[in-house]
């Protein structure tokens, strides 16, 4: 991990109110795991003060300049506009100066190299996902992408991971694109077809638990990316902890998602307490 | 100023002595923002700060509050972390092995539940020889005393400045809180009870609440607030405790740039601690040192003491 | 939410009542970012803020500090007017004519140097009809205790309001500082002796420098800290507040957007004054009126009382 | 005066460091005298938290759509970057929304129409003698401008001036353009020729300073535009006092520079609290 200086090579809008950024940045690929993630520096001057967090969507090279110079390296995040930093990334241009720390944190395991793999992802969930699908596909697995959005314009990158060799299936709440409903009623069908498939998961709280919940009740594995606010991302601030399986308050065990995590293997948190926490983050500054 | 003019110009000397300890610039991390060095290494080099101060350590391993616990504010951030740490314990084993390795004085940040805790952990400090001073932090509630916070009664204060003063071999830096009426009054009382060195401030105690929750946006509903927003009370405080007290100050509060640092310099501050600042750019003590330097030379200061307490009122 | 479905709501009543005078909405000034309102006339229509709350006015008129003094920080500007003002004659004389005109309550802001001079202007307060209630600033050093300030003190804050509260046939607001240790104290001492509302909070002592000069950017060396970064410690000071005493209180510090004034009125605020945030955008009260009234609407509040502490710990 | 929320037209460097900027503002221009300023809120969002003080270049209108709509009248102003404000300031683009308030302040006396006038203005101090030349001229005056900069980079409009009938001199401190030496210099010789002249000036304190001496020796009258920290530029937050003529601590007069200046006769100023005050007013936020 590194703090990279480094500008902007493109910033999209790819749906509604959803952006995907390309930054500069060397070396980046060959230290990041799928799951991790960056702290980004939205701009020099205050606001805002933190650096906020974003999984790491993809890595790559551009292709190589006419002149001769050697392909770029950059990381792409994918990031949804909901509060005071990410209005301001959304007004950034190719060639602004911005700064990055990472990779960060713990991604997926992906060292059990067969079998089926079932991949569930809401809306903005889908990000860490795309890396975890390209690495398990390499090894080998089979993988299934469940892609759940309230409306059509949640669900992105169908194209890209389509291309990767993954079967999706989208389900909306409004029934916008693909089934009507929630992604974890067609997790509950898959599962009874594929009752030995491995699950990874990222998205909101209430899709988590639910997603736990019905993973847990028919024994299934799964690994689970988190979202809780962090000031660091590297685990000094001792801000982002979550509590551990088995946590009480005689003898309490709280995780770092910073560093822990962000993805966690589900029989290690205290489902309970990531329930009623009411940590929802975000909020006016 | 022109990269050659720069090569040709002698350094100025930022070496302080704080408590006795020698430090070669006044810059270092705030307690709690720079976890135990260790976490920070992969981003800077930990032989070009002044010193490494330690998250504060108590006796037992402490778990901390529930979250959230961080907020952001306008130009600043709430914290309730609650003092987690793995206790001097697991410090000594699983923390001290990186310390040892690095050529810059450790000092450790520590605090106890209650007095005769405060007075355990100064004892077990004793005991690492790595370690070059200790940081009190008396922003801790007095549990005995109904809850009342050490650092905002110099009676309470001064009876565990004395206590752990008779227990530590170290020398002793005693951290206020900014939470109180008249700070050189808490100030001058742990001077007289043995601390060798002053630093403040510690986070100003602070709420926000989401609207729409309408629930605090920190679990423990009020936090400590820390970053930019705090630095004009901090450097006030810092001022004021210049002018009451003869041991050095340490400047705490909101720097994040060469500039910030300069301020607390200029009162009076012998030396400057960097916490929230950190998390926005690990390299940003880094920064501040250059910039210092640089300022040095613009000025024509050799000695970073002629910098020390320069204000002119 | 749609301009049609805005139409067919019924307008939320966002009317409070404060020491007896009531408010058209719970939004006014605070005292000294707003001159006599007339300042302000051009800009907004008067008679749709809540109130309009005088610069603080004193027996004689005041000079007020020599120059620097105003400085911006970082969210936030530091002051140190010294309290400039017409004097209590030259107000009635030059400043009520234009306030008569408007059909909305005056509160006059006021302080004297010693406590024969608080009495005496509360009295001639008395004599202003249309001063609908006073706020009393006892924020000043107390020259015959050697310069403590009134507020800071629980006992001298209580001599003054005692006093003041003899003297003076109008509610009366007290306005305290929110540069002490505890503030729910204070807040009790002056409830105790006689205030019918509490106003807090006054602005945080602060300080900053010239690096290149190494002066004070105020020439007063301290100024006090308003805006943006001190919200968080208003609030949570306004929260604490609200728990101590049963008279109700308005809710300042760093008020600046909608949201801003609801976390006040969320801990306990029946109404808010908004200062530095005047000088940002001589509409942002205007704004602010509008956003409470829509948040009103958005989360089904028919009245602002059921927003008022309605804080879910 | 009034609260525009309005936007940019254009936003051009004129020099280095050095720009104009042209704000849509209807109706502005038959209200603002020579000599007032605007309050300019650099951005909605924090920093900076104040706005800031500029004064008035000029006021005009441009050329009239041709899509048949009425002219769209703009203010100009004339800013240096020197700090936070005016450096975020020089990356606006035409288009961005801005407020301002104004036209705000006391602005110079032109009543005297008769005579010859001389205006001296050191830097960004040019600024508020353009729209006071053209009155002047319109009046019937004869206008001679002393225009003194450290270098050329200073010195901006000249072209303009000479447009409107208005004779110029320059001078700059290393004689990179015009005669070397400072503005003062010239200004006695001017007064040596033009004993009954008129003086109205504007730049740093320092040649304030100075000019205020030279004028005083020769019992010219002047009038001087001072600059002061502002919060609020409307007399209600008293941050912006200097002190006036015969100010003694015991009877102290304080005079707002936003409403009773920013334009003063030079005999009702504390000289003496000037030169010493070192309110320099700039500075690191
Ligand atoms: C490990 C991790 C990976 C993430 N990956 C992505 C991603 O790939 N794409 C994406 O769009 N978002 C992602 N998020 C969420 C993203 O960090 C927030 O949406 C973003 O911080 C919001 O910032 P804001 O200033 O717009 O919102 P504001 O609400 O104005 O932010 C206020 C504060 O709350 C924090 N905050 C707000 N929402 C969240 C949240 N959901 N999680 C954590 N902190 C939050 C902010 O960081 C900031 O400190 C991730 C979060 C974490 C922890
Ligand atoms: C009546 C008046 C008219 C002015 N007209 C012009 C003009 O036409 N063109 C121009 O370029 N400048 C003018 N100035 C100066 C201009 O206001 C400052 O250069 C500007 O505020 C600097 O802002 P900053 O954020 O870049 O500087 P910073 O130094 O970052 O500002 C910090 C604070 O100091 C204040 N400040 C800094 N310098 C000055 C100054 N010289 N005068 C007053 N306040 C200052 C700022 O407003 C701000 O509050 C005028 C000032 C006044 C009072
Ligand atoms: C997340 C966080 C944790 C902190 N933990 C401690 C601590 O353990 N001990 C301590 O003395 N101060 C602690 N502090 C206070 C800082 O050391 C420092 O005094 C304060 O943050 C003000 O400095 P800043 O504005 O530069 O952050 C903590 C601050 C933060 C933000
Ligand atoms: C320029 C200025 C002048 C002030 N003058 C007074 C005053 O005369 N009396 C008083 O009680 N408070 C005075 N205050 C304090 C404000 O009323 C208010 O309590 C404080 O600024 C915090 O609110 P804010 O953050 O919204 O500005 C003044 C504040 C400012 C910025
Ligand atoms: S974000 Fe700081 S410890 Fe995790
Ligand atoms: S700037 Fe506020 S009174 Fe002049």
């Amino acid at each position: 991990m590194q703090n990279y200086r480094t500008k902007i090579i493109s910033n999209q809008e790819i749906s509604p109110g959803y952006f995907r950024m390309k930054i500069l940045a060397p070396g980046f690929g060959e230290k990041a795991h799928p799951g991790q993630f960056v702290m980004f520096r939205v701009q020099r001057s205050l606001p805002p003060l933190l650096r906020r967090p974003f999984g790491i969507f993809r890595t790559g090279f551009l292709p190589a300049d006419c002149d001769g110079l050697p392909p770029k390296e950059f990381v792409e995040i994918v990031y949804k506009v909901v509060g005071s930093g990410t209005s301001i990334m959304a007004d950034l241009h190719d060639g602004d100066r911005v700064e990055l720390l990472g990779p960060l944190g713990n991604g997926f395991d992906c060292t059990s190299r067969q079998g089926e793999k079932i991949l569930v992802g809401g809306g903005i969930g889908l990000v860490p996902l795309y890396m975890l699908a390209g690495e398990l596909i390499a090894n080998g697995c089979t993988v299934r992408l469940l892609m759940g959005g309230r409306t059509r314009d949640d669900i992105f990158a169908v194209t890209e991971f389509e291309r990767l060799g993954v079967e999706t299936f989208i389900s909306t709440d409004d029934g916008s694109l693909g089934e009507e409903g929630l992604v974890t009623q067609v997790l509950e069908r898959k599962l009874q077809k594929y009752p030995d498939a491995e699950v990874f998961s990222c998205g909101p709280l209430p899709m988590l638990g639910a997603v736990h919940s019905i993973c847990a009740a028919s024994q299934v594995p799964l690994q689970v990316s988190l979202e809780e606010s962090m000031a660091c991302g590297v685990g000094a601030c001792l801000g982002c902890v979550v509590k551990g399986a088995g946590h009480t308050d005689e003898n309490p065990s709280y995780l770092c998602t910073c560093t822990v995590g962000p993805v966690f293997k589900s029989q290690y948190l205290d489902w309970s307490a990531l329930g009623q926490s009411d940590n929802s983050c975000g909020g006016c500054v | 100023m022109s990269e050659q003019n720069k090569a040709n110009i002698k350094r100025p000397n930022l070496g302080v002595e704080i408590a006795g300890i020698k430090l070669r610039n006044p810059v270092m991390p705030a307690s709690g923002t720079f976890g135990y060095g260790e976490e920070y290494a992969p981003f800077l080099d930990m032989e070009k700060i002044g010193a490494i101060v330690t998250k504060g350590l108590s006796l037992k391993p402490k778990a901390g509050n529930p979250t959230p616990r961080i907020a952001e504010t306008v130009s600043g951030m709430l914290n309730a972390i609650g003092l987690q740490n793995v206790g001097i314990d697991a410090f000594i084993k699983h923390k001290m092995p990186y310390l040892r390795t690095v050529n810059t004085p450790v000092i450790a940040n520590f605090f106890g539940n209650t007095l005769e805790e405060y007075g355990e952990v100064a004892r077990r400090l004793n005991d690492i020889p790595e370690i070059a001073a200790a940081e009190l932090n008396i922003s801790c509630p007095n549990v005995k005393q109904g809850g009342i916070v050490f650092g905002t009664d110099p009676q309470a204060a001064s009876e565990v400045v004395t206590l752990v003063r008779k227990n530590l071999q170290k020398p002793l830096i005693v951290k206020l809180t900014p939470n109180v009426t008249d700070i050189t009054v808490v100030a001058r009382a742990v001077e007289e009870a043995g601390a060798d060195a002053i630093s403040c401030i510690n986070t100003l105690t602070g709420m926000s609440v989401d609207v729409h929750t309408r629930k605090p946006r920190i679990a423990n509903t009020t936090g400590g607030l820390s970053g930019p927003a705090i630095r004009p009370v901090a450097v006030r405080m810092v001022h004021q405790v210049v002018q009451a007290v003869s041991v050095p100050v340490i400047g705490i509060g909101g720097i994040a740039r060469p500039m910030d640092a300069l301020e607390f310099l200029i009162v009076g501050a012998t030396a400057v601690q960097v916490g929230t600042a950190n998390f926005v750019d690990p390299t940003a003590m880094l920064t501040i040192i250059d910039g210092i330097e640089e300022f040095c030379i613009d000025e024509g200061i050799d000695d970073i003491h002629q910098l020390i307490g320069s204000l002119k009122l």
